[in-house]
């Protein structure tokens, strides 16, 4: 059995890449298959939404809070969404403790550009009174288990945090903001689901969601967001080199991927019904 | 800008019924599940919920300590790292570990320390992580709680369990297992943890006020609900075990794990 | 003579447990003696207050300052006192230069414990205009020495300060506060006295006021903070376990040594006098 | 306090004559002049100015790590670290390094490490500085750009030099080598780079919303941009052998370098 | 030749020493020589003014950034002029990364020091309304290459680029400050052009305008900065003591050689023309 | 919040009778005292008194050094940690260290390197701790002052002592040893150490604007106080040898120390 607790040997690394080149996965998933994700929500009292997520054993547990500010002066009627992320050393014996260092800015930076240009977040909707008051949501990312590929799963996560969110209607009083008794929900606030699509290389062998022992041996990643419609970002990471025409085959299947896969996880169900 | 909710207290921490705003009798606990084992990549894991507490452990070690000069020749190290998620709080917590759980994770190690024989594991440290992804008081008991599980999950040798619970004083009267709110709301919060090798209180901490006899009182009710609690971490720690039984018998005779 | 430069030899640790044994102490103590005490108030001329407290050999030097701010809000008419600690590399070579340690917080946050729940410090009383402006009182302790036992010394010297204090009066006017012209003093401030009485064990020995080769040995400490009426805050730290007979014997104890101590102290007297 | 000045949007990115705002034709390229050797005490620089961006790299390496815990017994490491000036930028940079560039330092490292042969310099390591003093777009582009000039005039063996060179979508419309206002102003910016040891992309960022056709489109320019570029740095290098021989023969047939 | 990339070795030394003692140096100047200065100003275009200084091989490019704040109550109707100077890793390898360390702070503070107390920036052309909006400048100092001497080079870089600087002129409007369309310029910013003259000291030897390897043989080093009339800052540095008399007859040299470097480098001439 | 009570400047820095405010002559002294041998726990330890000012020096070494890689391997190091306690200032200081002080401990630290053999002490530290616990002017010359009398309380060999006081302009006339008030009201201020052993000028920094002759003018009044301190100096240190003696006498003849 695999020994995903230290960094690969040799041999683990040789018998990963002699199998890809048969177009086979120690898993034995094939080179376009997803590990089972496994989604519950709102398992968190404290916060404003949230989202328990397993991407085989990869888990992120998402949290949604807010706070209210003033707007952007050259947005005066929109709210703010930002992602943040941490590798907790719990999860990992590869994490260290300390600032968030590279890894945990990547994901928290390829998750966020996946959404921020596919209207997904509509900002206006967390809009108090222009120039005046604006939510600012937190979407707070904790890997609490590392098993490869945590930016598809916190992709994941995000969208269903946000999805069963729940955050207390303000309206603009003399006083400042003051609480109208309802909420604002997930249904309020998205509308794309754009997915981020991640990739594995090794020397000449591309293949979906990377597990933990491929991406320790993996020489780079293409991670490649997609709404129903468009590319929303794509992020190269890692030494490996793509030809263009891997990129644009790539482009073409994350497409396909997403759809399948916003199908079959169908986040709306996690939307908070508030009676 | 001031938020749209504030975190009010209520005026009264006790119902006409004699009960607690939960619905708790003085002496009883919130609802706790535990379950060990719940992290693949650590050398031990648990996960405890405390009422509205959900909070994740995990052990590595022995492993060589980084940074190396804190290294001790003669004897491992036992590290603590204590932190609470940003959403685990009513007001978003900073993301960057504060005073508080610096302090608290020195309680909780100075804690568990009493059971580990470190003199066994020289130049080595065992380093416990503490994730609290909701809270709702009493984290500090049910961390070190969990973390004890945590520990055993990982197969280090431990003169014993070690257990603990919070007693305190809201609304004039003393209650074991004060939450989030008779912890804000009430008068005292008296955090004790038990090491069973030897029936002493390896934590104690106070704030507030309260007579010696109050002192007095408290310290019995710590040592029933400290009972029972440890039943609850002896359950878990059974569960894996069958679990593990379980799994192999499933797999029919020709198992050789 | 016993080298408090350097971490505790074998020998000296046994000679130290040997003789506790047999209820004595290296120094002569009883185990249930303070070492002498000696205080010196208002003797920083930048400091609104101040204290230099000697106990043994271990000396704590505290000052007051003050700042103006505007009150939280769920206690508009109530001001602020902070306590800081500095474990100056001066002082020990056992201090480290850099940021506050555990132990400087620790020291820091044992004696605030002590003072906060036991009306000492009358908050009220620092409040200038309800919801506009109230005193942030800070203070500060610089440990000059270290021979053991910070804390029952920096609770003493904190309470001597406090009383030595003289802030200037302020009043609210429109364009913000105003200096009367008079001043606040420890009389106005300060009200009980709490006191931290700190215990020490070594194996199954426990005793007051451990000097520096006694810390060194111990096992653990248990701090018990009381009022004339209550105990107002309890501490153990270390890895020394307590019965539960033990913590109640020491806390009936902590009443006894803490009220002997005020009237051999008669910490009244470094009230300073604003004629 | 609000800035006297606001930095505001144009309402078009494309004047009348269906020129860019600067002129320019929307395949076109900025004015780009590199010159090598530029930093005496580096073991090799290169300075360029691209539009308005002027940009300082130097190499300093193979040489001892620091903190000597990063080096790797079987291999070189290469660190690279992107940095811009207080005042490249229209509002001051405050001066101590943020998250951006941290992580666009990261970049240029996996996009320059595909040429190197790491392998053959155990334990030491290879850091290249890059100075922005002047920003207005497409900075890491012309950042990993010098860089590889910067090695190659350190005379650090390498596959292949290493070109990059952003492509995008501004006012509906794919451009080549955007300027700063066409960044900010414009819906999308894809920076490539390109390993000519392999004609293979090392690096590929995107933001912004565009569809398969037009990402298909924009690889295809960034081709281009990127064939013209590389023989400005290939003249750029010969510049410096020419000097290099002037300067010998000019010394007289004395001399023996 | 002389390798400036390492650590200057024992024979190295020798020679630089041996030399001097003669009153020769390495490079063929005399004691009181400076290397050539090399200008050029306006280089940055994001900037509101700049200066790109050679001194011989020493290269430091300074260029000025403004904000607007609230002055400082006790100098209501004036603007600020902070320095803050950064050596480039990039620049030598010498130099580490890391937050600005004791040479990049002394930089700034002896190049600031020279200045403030000249008459040089003249503050109260800084203010826009009195009490309301002052400009704050920063003038930073980036180090491209280190070869010696870098506070004399800072000095003259820091005068070029406040000379060449064009700010946007503000009035006071009661929505806060608002561009006139004009502009400030150096001519209108600058009076007084005082210069740092750096001396080194090896031995008994004192020479004007160290280079590196002559830096890196100093025992220690003497800036005076001198107006016209005025020495406005000393600062000696390292480890060289000097006596009495060497301090006046340095100080008395730096009015000399200031009035030179004053009349050779003509900084006027890199006002900035605003038609 | 705006404080309540301003730090405001006195119009004029002479009294009618031609003295300074606090009753000075232009070229008198402060009141000073220093003792040494004041913290126990040090190699060597001393405090100063002057004027208002209040100073504790500790010295530590020859030891170890922290971290590791400062050690040099022909010479020993000096390290001075120049710091301010928050309550020592009329505004509270913040308890980090501030650029300010870290600048003030170099120079204290190249004032005071000449007088030591740090040759002889290859691969260790000598590290010098001064807090300013009251500080009204002139805090860099008294401590530069009293960390020479710690260092010779240490025992450490040094060529001579050191001694530090500054001169300067206030109201258009040259004063020696200016006070806090004098030092911010004034125009300028001259601090100066000597080393002994060759009666140089280690310390020598200006900030203001004075004219050559008022230069020379302000160097020989420095030296007149220096000396005056210097004697100060010597007193402290018999004192210490004078008590150590008495106190071997008091024991009577058996002693042996």
């Amino acid at each position: 059995m695999m020994d995903i607790k230290r960094v690969i040997s040799t041999i683990e690394k040789g018998y990963i890449e002699e199998n890809l080149k048969k177009e086979k996965r120690v898993d034995g998933r094939g080179l376009w298959d997803y590990r089972e994700f496994d989604i519950k929500t709102n398992t968190i009292a404290a916060a404003e939404g949230s989202a328990d997520v397993l991407l085989g054993d990869t888990r992120i547990l998402t949290g949604i809070k807010y706070d209210i500010g003033e707007p952007f002066p050259d947005t005066p009627d929109e709210g703010v969404c930002t992602i943040m992320a941490e590798l907790l050393p719990l999860a990992s014996p590869l994490f260290e403790r300390g600032p968030p260092d590279q890894q945990a800015i990547e994901l928290a930076r390829v998750v966020d550009r996946g959404i921020r240009h596919a209207d997904c977040v509509q900002t206006k909707k967390l809009c108090i009174e222009p120039q005046k008051a604006v939510y600012i949501l937190f979407v707070d990312m904790y890997v609490i288990n590392h098993s490869g590929n945590m930016i598809d799963c916190g992709g994941v996560g995000s969208l269903a945090a946000l999805i069963s969110s729940h955050i207390p209607e303000g309206r603009w009083t003399e006083n400042g903001p003051e609480w109208t008794g309802g909420y604002i929900t997930g249904k309020d606030i998205i509308k794309e689901l754009p997915l981020p699509i991640t990739y594995g290389k090794i020397g000449d062998c591309i293949f979906l969601d990377p597990s933990l022992p491929e991406q320790l041996v993996c020489e780079g990643f293409l991670t490649i967001s997609v709404s129903s419609s468009d590319i929303t970002s794509i992020q190269k990471s890692g030494v490996a080199t793509f030809t263009p025409e891997e990129v644009k085959m790539l482009s073409k299947k994350a497409f396909e991927i997403a759809d399948d896969l916003r199908n079959k996880l169908d986040l709306w169900q996690y939307a908070t019904q508030i009676e | 800008m001031t938020l749209l909710i504030q975190d009010e207290y209520p005026e009264k921490l006790f119902r006409d019924d004699g009960k607690r705003l939960d619905g708790r009798d003085p002496f009883e606990l919130r609802p706790i599940k535990m379950e060990v084992d719940v992290i693949k990549n650590a050398d031990g894991s648990a996960y405890i919920e405390w009422g509205n507490n959900k909070i994740f452990a995990s052990v590595y070690g022995p492993r060589e300590v980084h940074p190396h000069h804190l290294a001790k020749p003669d004897r491992g190290i036992l590290r603590v790292f204590y932190r609470m998620a940003t959403f685990s709080v009513f007001d978003r917590k900073r993301p960057a570990p504060g005073r508080r759980e610096k302090e608290i994770s020195m309680i909780i190690s100075d804690c568990l320390e009493p059971v580990l024989f470190l003199e066994l594991y020289p130049g080595t440290s065992f380093e416990i992580f503490i994730e609290v992804v909701d809270a709702d008081g009493g984290t500090r008991c049910a961390s070190t709680t969990v973390a004890a599980l945590a520990l055993a999950d990982a197969g280090v040798p431990m003169r014993s369990l070690v257990t603990s619970c919070a007693v305190g004083k809201i609304g004039g009267q003393l209650v074991t297992d004060l939450s989030g709110i008779e912890d804000k709301a009430g008068e005292a919060d008296l955090p004790t943890a038990i090491t069973w090798f030897n029936d002493e209180l390896s934590l104690l901490q106070f704030d507030g006020q309260i007579s010696q006899s109050e002192l007095e009182k408290c310290l019995d009710m710590a040592k029933d609900a400290l009972d029972k609690i440890y039943s609850m971490q002896l359950d878990a720690l059974k569960r894996k075990y069958i679990k593990i039984q379980e799994d192999a018998e499933n797999q029919g005779g020709a198992t050789e794990e």
